[in-house]
């Protein structure tokens, strides 16, 4: 045999067949493919809902559907987008696929764990379908489940937040192995300054899974609590405090915005160099600056209390590191546009979707200054421009770096090409999109529309009809660009091992990579994103 | 492939994951800090309500139990097998009395009508709610890890008198022990903070 | 590296004196109890308990011979939460 | 200076440092890819570094960051500090109106009618579940909260009539939630205040 077979044609642990080989496999790639479906599957019916939202929105009054419905679909959206799509979309699908291959590794260290927690997510999941169904449907809270209203609601806030908590375990425990295997099963010739970027901001981002999920564990835990036995821990009128609530909740979902964006970095970090053929600028102060934000964001939960009613000092602080925070994301824009200075820059679909991606991050970073900042924040707090903000840092940044890892591995992951001018034409119109849609909505937070809302003054319809029109366009680029992907199957053009001309270790290995990843020990090289020789190399694939 | 197991690399997942255990208790303890500042007299009150004694012996027996975990770690490492078995017992037997303790204590206060939402509570100074309603939540989630750490120890013992943890493999003896150490570490901010405020 | 492959054997002595102490230090802290000091009351009671916890870690938890990686996040672990109260004081305490 | 004023400024200062700073990384990055592309540059140069450019551009953001937090946080106290002569009107919120109770125990429902020319301070309640008090021509918003009374104030400088919305999500009508604020000339309000409640 003159090529070993892939890990589609052998099973780990070995022996087990059919859909055994996949419903009990160890194997971090093919747990990483089986997070990918799951996710595919939760961001299609998110963003169906989403698209449904903003019709109901694009004219004034009763559109589509009634309030009840209305706030019901808005917490689905928000609880699916968040919980089973931008936390688990990277750190669980590329991670577990690419981490232990960067590090030069075979498996994660806890392959039997990996797959527990692949099944908590789809508990989790199966949890948040079931509490559609049954009493009295889905909670009409917002994904914040503010008490007390999330207490006093009749619906099934119990189960949703339960579902939660499990995919927060899921998550937590995601991260812990991935400590883990950074700590004790890199390859012993990698030093701390030799591994890929991608894997340092998995790893970074697993810290903040460690330590701020359970965080949200024990708030969800006393939601339920609450609701079951009427502690009167948050309420106020058996001397519980709302507020504390709201700090216990943002000390989890402020970082928990980090665990979304850290890994979409990570991709970012990767595709700039290999397309621009040129080593990364300032990979130390990328490395810090990944640390930098795990660590000061968690320090700068209560930016989103300002109007809560909590004290003026701790507006001062929270605005004050919130403002430090947005140093280290600025550092690392810098670096990625210096990269391509004076480089040989190829024009791909990874690079286009990395360069929508640093201008879409960079609006929603400059966007939350104007958040972060006391005084203007009154004014735009809970309006369309959170929402618009948020967006931008969510979806422009990590939806789209999820986007251009897909087309950036794709080739490594399944073994084919696809084609480009299809994806071209995929992420044009899904940027074009993107910014009729939330362009309007940042105006509308200005004009001082609140977010969550059903029905509107009159003076913002336009910018809701914009809106929803933008919707549409970019959800329409979003299907060209998967129908395109999933075309490639079809065409089947198999992809070279290394069809970009990239450095770090999964380019060594053969695509789809064998079961234990590396056939020969890899050559670790002394920096990882050295791309001296790597020109004509990429000839010979004749592109 | 991992041919041998790497010890130090269990050790740091089981720390891992107990982080995690201590920022879960620790959300608890930010609600405790934050209403202990705002209702002191109430909580003082509280305080008093419980029973020390009671208290105290908990915290001697979880000590104990502590020790004696240690302990058969030490004796599985140096290889004598039934003082090993007899230390595991005696832990599991402390984990045992420190829920019976537990359950005499629960039983005598919601006998005396405070549990949550019971009338006596909600009628009562609010103070006095959230204080019962805290010491209810944290020695309840905290006799809930009592008793998964009595879970782990007693697989611990079960795989010992299998002959699966000796001398040389001994992890998961080793990380049970460390589960139980946590939930003693969590009981000793427990007990001052709520049997002996003010 | 810190890949300390041979552990560390405490002998039943060294953690009998851990009991000892311990035990000594709960007996401290419950007759501290009974002293009416005001608000000096619960830094000294944390402050013991601190200590005893000092000790489990040490040396029931074998922490004194553990690798840099789990020193280092415990010491980062135990700052989160810190900031987690103190932070969270910004604001109840001012309010 | 009026805190409306103040707010808008900073919108402005902020903004504006955004959109050069978003400007000038959208034309670097496009001249970039379109000069250094492959056919016209073949042979990338090795930099990896450059320790000098490194400090400018983390200090530079660093500086401009705190000017803003300056400049909001001045904006913000405009918002908090209460001129002494205002006049004080409670709020109170509910599922799913607003209610403004006067000196004189008017009450008026979904309409918050005050004199021209004069500071007004609300301050506000809720008698359920949380909600938010957004006065989007003055630029305050602040939460109603249960047990807590929050307040904000504004300077009634124009006569007309402005509206007031709930900015918190508080249930299935929270988007009707909407009053309406009238500012009216002394006269006018005397009148008004003088009429029996409805």
């Amino acid at each position: 045999m003159t090529s070993t077979p892939s890990f589609y044609h052998q099973s780990a642990p070995p022996g087990l067949t059919g859909i055994k080989a996949w419903l009990l496999t160890h194997d971090h790639k093919r747990l990483g493919l089986m997070y990918l479906g799951a996710v595919l599957f939760w961001f299609t019916i998110a963003m169906v809902l989403g698209l449904l939202l903003r019709t109901e929105l694009m004219s004034q009054g009763r559109t589509i559907m009634g309030p009840g419905l209305y706030n019901s679909f808005f917490t689905l959206h928000g609880v699916i987008m968040v919980f089973l799509f931008a936390i688990p979309a990277i750190p669980a699908i590329f991670g577990n696929f690419f981490l232990p291959i960067q590090l030069g590794t075979d498996d994660v260290f806890f392959p039997r764990l990996n797959l527990f927690s692949w099944y908590l997510f789809m508990i989790g999941g199966l949890l948040a379908i079931v509490s559609l169904f049954v009493g009295d449907g889905f909670p009409d809270t917002g994904w914040t489940f503010y008490v007390p209203f999330s207490i006093q609601n009749s619906k099934n806030v119990g189960l949703t937040v339960t579902a939660a908590f499990i995919l927060g375990m899921s998550s937590m425990l995601t991260g812990l192995n991935f400590v883990t295997t950074f700590h004790r099963m890199r390859d012993k010739r990698m030093g701390l300054m030799q591994i890929p970027l991608f894997t340092w901001s998995l790893y970074s981002t697993a810290w903040v899974q460690i330590l701020a999920t359970p965080v949200i564990g024990i708030t969800f835990i006393l939601v339920v609590l609450e609701r079951l036995l009427s502690i009167g821990l948050f309420d106020p009128d058996k001397g519980g405090d709302p507020l504390l609530y709201q700090h216990l909740f943002w000390m989890y979902s402020h970082p928990a915005v980090y665990i979304m964006i850290l890994p979409g970095m990570g991709v970012i970090s990767e595709i700039i160099p290999v397309f621009s053929r040129k080593s990364i600028f300032g990979y130390k102060a990328i490395v810090w600056s990944s640390m930098a934000i795990a660590i000061a964001g968690s320090l700068v939960w209560a930016h989103h209390m300002y109007t809560s009613g909590m004290s003026d000092v701790s507006v001062f602080v929270f605005s004050l590191l919130t403002f430090l925070v947005a140093v280290p994301s600025a550092v690392k824009v810098f670096s990625w546009i210096a990269t391509m200075y004076k480089g040989s820059i190829e024009m791909t679909p990874p690079f286009l979707l990395a360069l929508m991606f640093i201008y879409l991050f960079s609006v929603g970073g400059l966007t939350g200054l104007v958040l972060g900042a006391a005084g203007t924040d009154i004014h735009v707090h809970d309006t369309h421009f959170v929402v618009a903000h948020f967006h931008f840092v969510m979806f422009g940044g990590t939806g789209f770096a999820f986007f251009a890892a897909l087309h950036y591995w794709w080739p490594k992951m399944f073994g084919v090409m696809y084609t480009f001018r299809a994806a071209y034409w995929g992420a044009v119109l899904a940027a074009i999109g993107f910014m009729f849609h939330y362009v309007p909505m940042l105006i509308l937070g200005l004009q001082g529309m609140p977010r969550r809302y059903y029905d509107y003054l009159p003076q913002y319809e336009t910018g809701n009809f914009l809106a929803g029109f933008g919707a549409y366009i970019m959800v329409f680029g979003i299907i060209i660009m998967f129908v395109n992907l999933l075309m490639s199957f079809r065409k089947g053009v198999p992809a070279p091992a290394d069809p970009w001309g990239g450095t770090t270790l999964e380019w060594k290995v053969p695509s789809p990579p064998p079961v234990h990843n590396f056939i020969d020990k890899p050559q670790i090289m002394d920096f990882p994103y050295d791309f001296k020789g790597v020109g004509e190399q990429s000839q010979k694939n004749g592109r | 492939m991992r041919s041998e197991i790497d010890r130090v690399g269990l050790k740091i997942g089981m720390w891992l994951f107990l982080y995690s255990e201590i920022i879960l208790f620790g959300g608890l303890f930010v609600l405790y800090a934050a209403y202990f500042h705002k209702h002191p007299a109430s909580f003082a009150v509280g305080g008093k309500e419980l029973n020390r004694v009671i208290g105290a012996l908990n915290t001697v027996v979880l000590l104990l139990s502590s020790f004696t975990v240690a302990a058969s770690i030490t004796a599985i490492q140096k290889g004598s097998r039934k003082l090993t078995i007899g230390f595991l017992i005696f832990s599991i037997f402390c984990g045992f009395i420190f829920l019976v303790n537990k359950y005499f204590e629960w039983g005598a206060k919601i006998h005396h009508g405070i549990y949550p939402n019971s009338e006596t509570l909600v009628n009562g100074e609010p103070g006095l709610n959230i204080f019962f309603g805290l010491y209810y939540v944290i020695t309840g989630l905290h006799g809930l890890h009592i008793i998964i750490g009595m879970v782990l120890l007693s697989i611990s013992l079960a795989l010992v008198l299998a002959g699966k943890i000796d001398g040389s493999r001994f992890s998961m003896l080793d990380n049970s022990g460390l589960y139980w150490h946590l939930v003693d570490l969590i009981w000793i901010f427990v007990f001052p903070l709520f049997y002996l405020v003010l | 590296m810190d890949n300390q492959d041979k552990p560390h054997v405490l002998s039943y002595s060294q953690l009998a004196g851990v009991l000892i102490i311990l035990l000594a230090l709960t007996g401290v802290t419950v007759g501290v109890s009974y002293v009416h000091m005001g608000f000096l009351n619960v830094p000294i009671a944390l402050a013991i308990a601190c200590l005893k916890v000092s000790f489990v870690l040490l040396f029931f938890m074998h922490l004194k011979y553990e690798g840099p990686v789990i020193v280092l996040s415990l010491i980062g672990t135990v700052s989160f939460l810190m900031i987690m109260i103190g932070f969270t004081f910004w604001d109840v305490a001012f309010r | 200076m009026t805190p409306v004023q103040g707010v808008d400024r900073t919108f402005w200062y902020i903004l504006g440092i955004s959109i050069i700073l978003l400007f000038g990384i959208t034309v670097m990055m496009v001249c970039f890819v379109v000069k250094y592309r492959r056919s016209k540059n073949p042979v990338p140069s090795d930099i990896r570094d450059n320790y000098k450019l490194e400090i400018v551009w983390t200090i530079i953001p660093t500086l401009i960051a705190l000017s803003m937090f300056y400049v909001g946080w001045q904006s913000y106290l405009g918002l908090r500090t209460v001129p002494k002569d205002a006049m004080q009107i409670e709020v109170s919120a509910q599922m799913y109106s607003w209610i403004f109770i006067y000196a004189n125990e008017k009450e008026s429902e979904n309409e918050l009618v005050v004199p021209v020319g004069k500071a007004i301070k609300l301050n506000i309640k809720s008698i359920d579940v949380i909600h938010g008090f957004y006065l989007p021509a003055f630029r305050i918003k602040v939460d109603a909260v249960r047990g807590m009374t929050n307040y904000a104030w504004f300077f009634a400088d124009r006569v007309g009539e402005y509206s007031i919305q709930c900015s918190q999500y508080c249930g299935v009508n929270h988007s009707a939630m909407v009053a309406k604020l009238r500012i009216v000339p002394q006269e006018e309000f005397d009148a008004w205040l003088a009429k029996e409640s409805d």
